[in-house]
């Protein structure tokens, strides 16, 4: 796992380096500018065209057909090469504008700060969900190694992504106030570049992890029992659950597949701008992007909330890969039944630590 | 039992992401000049500088703002051939 | 030195190159750092003191020594329209450029050419030829030659080839691009080298106009100017597509619209001038007279005419009523050019009821096998009205480059010493005095002295003076060796005849600053090189890197400054041809150097290629303005030009006079004709043949050059149609010494000017005396008061006949109107006409080649184009060539927008270009731009260049394509009607 | 002086690119990057028109709006600057450009575009005026030398106007009236400047565009 770590963040700043490396000088002509942009000689013909050609004979000077035109946002004839340069107007970007300004930011905002408040709230009014009963001493295998490799290689990923998204999204009002122009984007550069290399990175490991969890994530019958009685958590009765209980089962779909692929796919269109996608193709990924990735930011929260200080003993099944039998029985019950059916786990030849942790300690 | 503590803080969060709006760009609204930066960032303003040894117009001095505009609306005339050729 | 110093310099100036577009966190870099990272360190530490633009100007105050800003004014290289430039200069390096506001002419107005004329400057990643070349036979490849290597082995050759085979074995083909001084030192050069082989772009650009419109009315030139079309009603473009030819001139156009003129565009295309049109009218390639005759049908039919103006002022006008009532009726003329009667009658309506209109017409007018009759039309048609010789009417004939029109003037003609002296022995004689050149001597330069009088070939026929049998040829010996000098090969057509006269060459020299084009072409691969050919490239400077006067379309000379010295090894044309004399032996006949006389001064120079001498470009003027008195070059002298650029603020825009200062009175750039010795202060002429002024103030009549009658009838204007103020208020001859004593008016010439005077006419006193009694004392026109001729009875056609192309797609109308008869003998070469056209009908070449191939320009490049396209600015804005292709015809061949094509001729070329499938063009019509060179029928030529020469952007020639045809009486050629089809690329 | 802006004269452009290549010599704007440009509506048939299109330092500019660093400011004279040293290369600025003002050096993988370039009204940048840093990053400052905008100064036809919006307006409502008050659109000042206030000249406040 720690080969893993090192090389996933060789490559990010690997990249970095890169990005900073490129050549300030100017794009000297290329060799063969015949090969250099394919000049389509775009919308030479419009077919409102006729329109304005009648109407200047009938009123000469009026040219409202062509301020229509102009409006329509197709492109037309230039000789300038860049992407749409042949549009003249383009009105989708001040309705991104007003989207992304108005109404995503703040509701954005407060739903991500809506869910800090909640886990804090939770955890202050529940605090950490003990154990049950004392652990037994016997560790049990819940996750290997490639599987927290992967966990990892998407939590990391997922956590520079989702800062450096922070920072771009709200830096602006919290941090730039305080930092000042210079050092705020000194910051937002490298967090940009970060974000663009180790997004394609998360995207990948989202792709993996999919079919490395998808087979214990199935959605069950006893799912259902599970969500009817919300898991136990308020009432504090227990609940059996498989591998995964439902909550984790809806983050995995939900979270990790929806979101995940959403905001990857979205950032992707983002990220390599050197396919030419026209702005409004970019505004509605950039939509697309920034309210999946709140979203699955704000989930996410349930996720590392749960995973660290609400449940005991949860880190550290996917610090160490084993759990306390008597964690798995509490937590889990149906899993921990169907691996002791199957298998006594020592019996399996694995390695058994010799000191297990103490989970108590590991989780704060 | 109330845990005031969240929940001020949800509140002052709120009260913060309400700063997240745009602010106005008008002229005068937003053009804030204060000792050599606009907003933050540290530019002069064109007349301060004086005319640069490729200004063919030295009538004016550096810090001359009258001198400047003047000189800038002249030289705007040129683009108006009406003053020329009626 | 200078180069280190240069590109040194110019890194200063370069910050753009290092800007930190590209970084994401790069930090700026001083100069220092700069220089270090980009690997131009080196050379740099001996001018520490030329740092960076803040430091310099941070300093300036304590250091004002170290740095020396300059602003020099020169004049757009790109085209005729003459637009002033202020260079700024800062320690030799060319770092900025203004516009120049207050030039009258432009008004600090540019198109994209001039707008970014600056690169000529910069020295880093030049596309410039930088020192001389030679081609390896061997490996194909140039090799740099040191200068003196490369003058002394040409000189060696060229002496060869005048022992082995004659003078006339060698052809010159010089350069519209050469200022006024630089034009007319080449015909000397030639002259005294002895041929008159020698020509420029104008052969191939305006030739038929200025042969067609001098033979009307006197002098073929733009009559008024672009910014009197300020003062228009109505103006009628034919054949011009000004807004990408000429931008800056339809700021005047537009102008005028705006106050109420109306505008009339005339094209196969639909072209960005058409696009500001009152109305548009597309007719068939070629059919410029058919147009013309049935708008003159429709006049005359309503009794439209300028009766009066007829009567005082047109030979024949009745004989062409005549023949235009008979033959050019709406029917017949919808047939030919395909208008409707309609829109005949509207347009006839508009150009008849506005006074004044204008008619402007450019290279779709001139280049056809019959451009000198469509000219022709074109000025009856004004002279019908009544238009030629008024301010807002006139023939605006707008011109190509910057300086045909004074190369057109002095410079390398193949008919013509300078000034349309001709080659008469009496011209001779004339210009041996005026360069004080004993006659006899220049006589034994020539083959003989009927080759001396005789006609040279042209550069649209050079291929075949190369290529056609020594009998075939009317004179000795076929071409042998060429020399280009400023000239693109890919403007001239038939291509691919031309790399087969290349490779027939003993020897090529090309001086040019961007000498590409022909370099390439001729070190292309091929069987049939000559053995032991000699291939030279020589670097020149542009006229940015001299100074001298140019002429600008509207006959104005302006005066450029140098703004930096020639870059790299490059030297001033004027420089080499002396270098060039000297080696050959007639360097002191080229300076007029005899009898304890020289008649211009040589300075020494020091460049990067050595230590040479240079002519002095002011005596060369003065020299000019001593010898041409034809057109009046003799009043600009370098000094009131000087005092014009200096004082552009003073002169009106509408007008082109100055009110009050130094230049009071006079018109901007002293429009030639200048009559008279400088000191005479003639102001110039801002419209010729204009009654309503003196002549004393710019005005004038039709010309008396053909005679004082013809069968009976009296050429001279009649009563009262002369200029203000006129002594002489009737017609009258031109004016010589017989004329002036028969009026008694030879005692005021002092005696001195009557010794000088005794003999001669206006043309030939070099003293002056008689124009100045003539003009100055009696308010008459030297040329003399005659009318104009609407029938020029010494052209094939008197009247202006309408004739198919030699390659039309429509059978029908070459029945009707067909082609001349061959001539044996052209301009030295056999001509072929009707054989061509009718083996073309015979061939049934228009069912293969269904569509009108017709070629022009691009507003971002200009000519050939190499300089253009070297310049990133512009090259960056058109990257490959294209053909227009109208949805129909592309459709029909399955062709869609942006797809490679083939584009075929009757000639066996094919060129692939991409398609640009366009309402532009009609669906019989495709149109392709000529600026481009580069590719030879489908490959890429970039490895036969010289290393670091090939221009940025590349592609196909059309003009490797077009086809045979040329004009009958001047050898234009045929570009802009011709015949193709068009294949996808499979 | 009032704000700044540029002013399109549909009737008059001919697409000579005059102005595109003023702005690339006058900055040396490198290859691929276009400060300006000019667009031809109705190519090749009656009805055409062509506009030349840059920044138009809009009085709500968008591009200040949405960019995530606050990059962006405007100066009195109402031009819209941005310092290259905080720009971050995101593209949020084109993303929201009515103009397609801003260009990038790149467009290349991973977002890499580089450092935003536009229009900046030949007035530099935060840098110090004249200054090889200023003329590095954004190039001449035209404005601070008492001069305005290279293209509009060297339009072949003067149908680019720029300068002192109040004196635009003069010169182009001089012209609709000479044309019987024809062709009075001005393109892009509705996006750019918002609809007229009090005092506006009409003849250059068509509101359609």
């Amino acid at each position: 796992m720690t080969a893993w770590l090192v090389a996933f963040a060789l490559t990010g700043f690997a990249g970095i380096a890169w990005s900073q490396s490129q050549p300030a000088a100017a794009p000297a002509p290329p060799a063969t500018p015949a090969k250099a942009a394919p000049q389509t000689f775009d919308s030479v013909l419009n077919p409102n065209a006729a329109e304005q050609a009648k109407r200047q004979q009938a009123q000469p000077g009026n040219n409202a057909p062509v301020w229509r035109d102009v409006r329509s946002e197709k492109p037309y004839y230039t000789t300038d090469r860049g992407v749409e340069a042949g549009v003249l107007i383009q009105s989708g970007g001040e309705t991104w504008r007003q989207r992304r300004n108005n109404q995503i930011i703040p509701i954005g905002g407060a739903l991500f700060l809506g869910a800090v408040g909640i886990g804090l709230l939770f955890y202050l009014w529940k605090g950490t969900m003990k154990l049950k009963e004392r652990p037994t001493g016997r560790l049990m295998p819940r996750f290997s190694g490639f599987e927290r490799s992967v966990h990892w290689t998407v939590a990391i990923t997922f956590s520079v992504l989702a800062i450096s998204g922070l920072v771009m999204l709200f830096g602006k009002y919290v941090l730039l106030p305080i930092f000042g122009h210079t050092l705020f984007a000194w910051l937002t550069i490298l967090l940009k570049n970060m974000h663009n290399f180790v997004g394609p990175v998360f995207a990948i490991a989202v792709v993996i992890m999919f079919f490395t969890f998808v087979r214990d994530n199935w959605p069950t019958v006893r799912d259902a029992i599970w969500f009817a009685k919300a898991g136990g958590l308020l009432s504090g009765e227990h609940v059996p659950s498989g591998r995964f209980n439902g909550g984790e089962k809806v983050w995995f779909w939900i979270g990790v597949l929806g979101f995940g692929v959403t905001a990857s796919a979205s950032g992707l269109v983002l990220d390599f701008p050197n396919f030419e996608q026209t702005r409004g193709l970019m505004q509605l990924a950039n939509v697309v992007h920034v309210v999946s990735t709140v979203l699955m930011m704000s989930m996410a929260l349930g996720h590392i909330y749960m995973g660290t200080v609400g449940v005991e003993g949860a880190f550290n099944a996917m610090k160490t890969g084993y759990v306390d039998e008597a964690w798995a029985k509490e937590h889990h019950e149906y899993w921990y039944n169907e691996v002791r059916n199957v298998a006594t786990p020592h019996a399996s030849g694995g390695p058994v630590p010799v000191a297990a942790p103490q989970n108590k300690e590991e989780g704060v | 039992m109330i845990h005031w503590k969240p929940l001020v803080g949800a509140t002052l969060g709120m009260m913060v992401l309400a700063g997240c709006g745009e602010s106005p760009q008008q002229l005068g609204q937003a053009t804030t000049y204060k000792q050599g930066k606009y907003q933050g960032k540290p530019d002069s303003r064109p007349y301060e500088s004086g005319p640069s040894s490729y200004s063919q117009d030295k009538s004016w001095q550096a810090g001359d703002k009258t001198g400047w505009e003047k000189a800038v609306k002249t030289r705007q005339q040129a683009q108006n051939e009406y003053n020329r050729a009626e | 030195m200078l180069l280190t110093r240069k590109s040194a310099g110019e890194v200063s100036s370069r910050g753009m190159l290092s800007r930190s577009l590209g970084g994401v966190l790069q930090s700026t870099m001083d100069r220092r750092v700069f220089l270090k990272r980009s690997g131009l360190g080196a050379g740099a530490g001996a001018f520490s003191s030329t740092l960076g633009f803040s430091m310099i100007e941070e300093s300036k105050a304590q250091d004002a020594k170290a740095d020396k800003i300059e602003v020099k004014r020169t004049v757009c290289t790109h085209c005729s329209v003459g637009c002033a430039i202020d260079a700024v200069v800062k320690n030799g390096v060319w770092v900025r450029q203004e516009p120049v506001f207050d030039s009258p002419i432009n008004l600090g107005a540019h198109c994209a050419k001039g707008a970014s004329i600056r690169e000529h400057g910069m020295t880093e990643h030049s596309h410039r030829l930088k020192y001389p070349m030679k081609l390896n036979a061997k490996s194909g490849k140039y090799e740099r030659i040191s200068w003196d290597t490369a003058l002394t082995e040409i000189s060696a050759k060229l002496e060869q080839i005048r022992k082995d085979h004659t003078p006339d074995s060698v052809f010159i083909v010089g350069s519209s691009k050469h200022n006024n001084e630089q034009a007319y030192l080449l015909r000397k050069w030639v002259s005294l080298f002895g041929t008159n082989n020698c020509d420029h772009q104008a052969r191939i650009c305006h030739s038929t106009t200025v042969a067609g419109v001098a033979n009307t009315w006197g002098y073929g030139a733009m009559t008024n100017s672009y910014n009197d079309m300020q003062n228009t009603k109505c103006m009628l473009y034919i054949g011009s597509n000004a807004a990408e030819a000429h931008p800056v001139s339809v700021m005047h156009a537009l102008h005028a619209k705006e106050t109420g003129a109306k505008m009339i565009v005339v094209d196969p295309r639909f072209t960005r001038t058409a696009a500001k049109a009152d109305e548009f009218v597309r007719i068939r390639s070629g059919t410029d007279i058919p147009f013309l005759f049935g708008l003159l049908h429709i006049i005359f039919k309503n009794g439209w005419e300028d009766t009066k103006y007829i009567n005082d002022r047109v030979y024949g006008m009745e004989a062409v009523k005549k023949d235009v009532m008979e033959k050019w009726t709406p029917d017949k003329v919808e047939e030919a050019c395909g208008v409707s009667p309609a829109q005949m009658q509207k347009v006839a309506e508009m150009m008849a009821k506005a006074k004044p209109a204008t008619i402007v017409w450019c290279m779709g007018q001139t280049q056809h096998t019959i451009g000198n009759a469509m000219v022709r039309a074109s000025c009856i048609l004004q002279l019908a009205l009544g238009n030629i010789g008024v301010s807002g009417g006139g023939a605006n004939i707008f011109r190509g480059h910057d300086n045909v029109q004074g190369a057109t003037d002095v410079g390398p003609n193949p008919d013509s010493l300078p000034g349309y002296y001709g080659l008469a022995t009496g011209s001779w004689k004339h210009f041996a005095k005026v360069w004080n050149v004993d006659y006899d001597w220049i006589k034994g330069r020539y083959a003989s002295q009927a080759l001396m009088e005789r006609s040279g070939t042209t550069v649209s026929r050079w291929v075949d003076a190369v290529m056609e049998a020594d009998d075939k040829l009317d004179q000795e010996k076929a071409l042998k060796a060429m020399i280009y000098w400023g000239h693109a090969p890919n403007s001239q057509t038939r291509g691919l005849d031309m790399k087969k006269a290349m490779d027939k060459l003993e020897m090529m020299v090309v001086i040019d600053p961007y000498p590409s084009a022909t370099a390439a072409m001729i070190a292309m691969p091929s069987e049939s090189r000559s053995p032991n050919q000699a291939v030279y490239l020589l670097p020149a400077a542009t006229q940015l890197e001299c100074s001298g006067s140019a002429t600008a379309s509207n006959r104005s000379l302006q005066w450029r400054e140098k703004v930096i010295d020639p870059v790299f090894e490059a030297l001033n044309d004027h420089t080499i041809m002396y270098e060039f004399a000297k080696k050959l032996g007639f360097g002191d006949q080229l300076i007029g150097k005899a009898g304890g006389k020289q008649n211009i001064a040589v300075q020494k120079i020091t460049t990067m290629g050595g230590k040479y001498e240079e002519p002095v470009v002011e005596d060369i003027l003065r020299e000019i303005n001593r010898g041409v008195w034809t057109i009046g070059y003799t009043g600009q002298s370098p000094e009131r030009l000087k005092l014009h650029m200096k004082n552009m603020h003073t002169f009106d825009v509408k007008t082109l006079k100055a009110k009050g200062g130094p230049c009071d009175g006079e018109y901007f750039g002293l429009p030639w004709p200048c009559y008279g010795s400088p000191e005479m202060k003639h102001p110039g002429s801002p419209n010729l043949y204009d009654t309503s002024k003196h002549v004393m103030d710019g005005g004038g009549n039709f010309r008396a050059n053909f005679g004082v009658e013809r069968e009976g009838v009296s050429l001279l204007a009649e009563d009262g149609s002369h200029s203000k103020g006129a002594d002489i208020t009737t017609g009258y001859p031109e004016l010589d010494h017989v004329l002036l004593k028969k009026l008694g008016w030879w005692d005021e010439l002092s005696d001195a000017e009557k010794a000088a005077a005794e003999g001669k006419n206006w043309k030939t006193d070099l003293s002056g005396g008689m124009m100045r009694v003539f003009m100055k004392g009696h308010g008459c026109h030297p040329f003399g008061n005659a009318k104009a001729r609407a029938v020029v009875w010494n052209f094939p056609d008197g009247v202006p006949q309408h004739r198919e192309a030699l390659y039309s797609t429509r059978a029908d109308m070459v029945a009707k109107y067909p082609t001349h008869d061959d001539v044996k003998s052209l301009w030295r070469v056999p001509t072929l006409f009707k054989s061509v056209q009718q083996k073309a009908i015979a061939d049934k070449a228009h069912e293969k080649f269904p569509l009108v191939l017709t070629s022009g320009r691009l507003v971002e490049y200009e000519g050939g184009g190499e300089e253009t396209r070297s310049n990133p600015w512009l090259a960056e804005l058109q990257q490959e060539n294209f053909v227009e292709i109208n949805p129909k015809s592309a459709n029909d061949r399955n062709i869609r927008n942006g797809d490679m094509v083939w584009v075929k001729t009757p000639t066996g070329a094919q060129i692939k270009v991409k398609a640009m499938v366009t309402e532009r063009v009609d669906s019989g019509t495709c149109f392709i731009p000529f600026h481009f060179s580069g590719w030879w029928q489908g490959k890429d030529m970039k490895e036969y260049y010289p290393d670091g020469s090939a221009p940025i952007v590349r592609g196909e020639a059309v003009n490797t394509a077009t086809t045979y045809g040329y004009d009958r009486v001047t050898m234009m050629q045929e570009t802009k009607t011709t015949i193709c089809n068009i294949e996808k690329v499979a | 002086m009032a704000r700044m802006k540029f002013l399109c004269d549909a009737e008059r452009c001919i697409e000579c690119n005059g102005c595109v290549t003023a702005c690339k010599q006058e900055h040396e704007v490198p290859w691929g990057v276009n400060r300006r440009r000019v667009v031809t509506i109705n190519d090749g048939v009656p009805g055409e028109k062509s506009i030349s299109v840059a920044c138009m330092h809009c009085s709500d500019a968008p591009c200040m709006a949405v960019c995530p660093v606050d990059c962006f400011y405007k100066t009195d004279e109402g031009v819209v600057l941005h310092d290259k040293d905080l720009c971050i290369g995101c593209g949020y600025c084109f993303y929201a450009c009515p103009f397609g003002a801003p260009q990038f050096p790149q467009a290349g993988a991973f977002g890499l575009r580089g450092k935003m370039d536009k229009c900046t009204f030949c007035a530099g940048g935060p840098e110090k005026d004249h200054s090889a840093e200023e003329w590095q990053k954004y190039g001449r400052n035209r404005l601070a030398e008492g001069k305005l905008p290279a293209c509009a100064e060297m339009c072949s036809t003067k149908a680019l106007l720029g300068g002192d919006g109040d004196i635009v307006a003069d010169i182009y409502r001089t012209r609709v009236l000479k044309r019987g008050g024809k062709g009075s659109e001005a393109y892009g000042w509705g996006s750019a400047y918002g609809p007229p206030t009090g005092g506006a000249p009409a003849a250059a406040t068509a509101p359609k565009s």
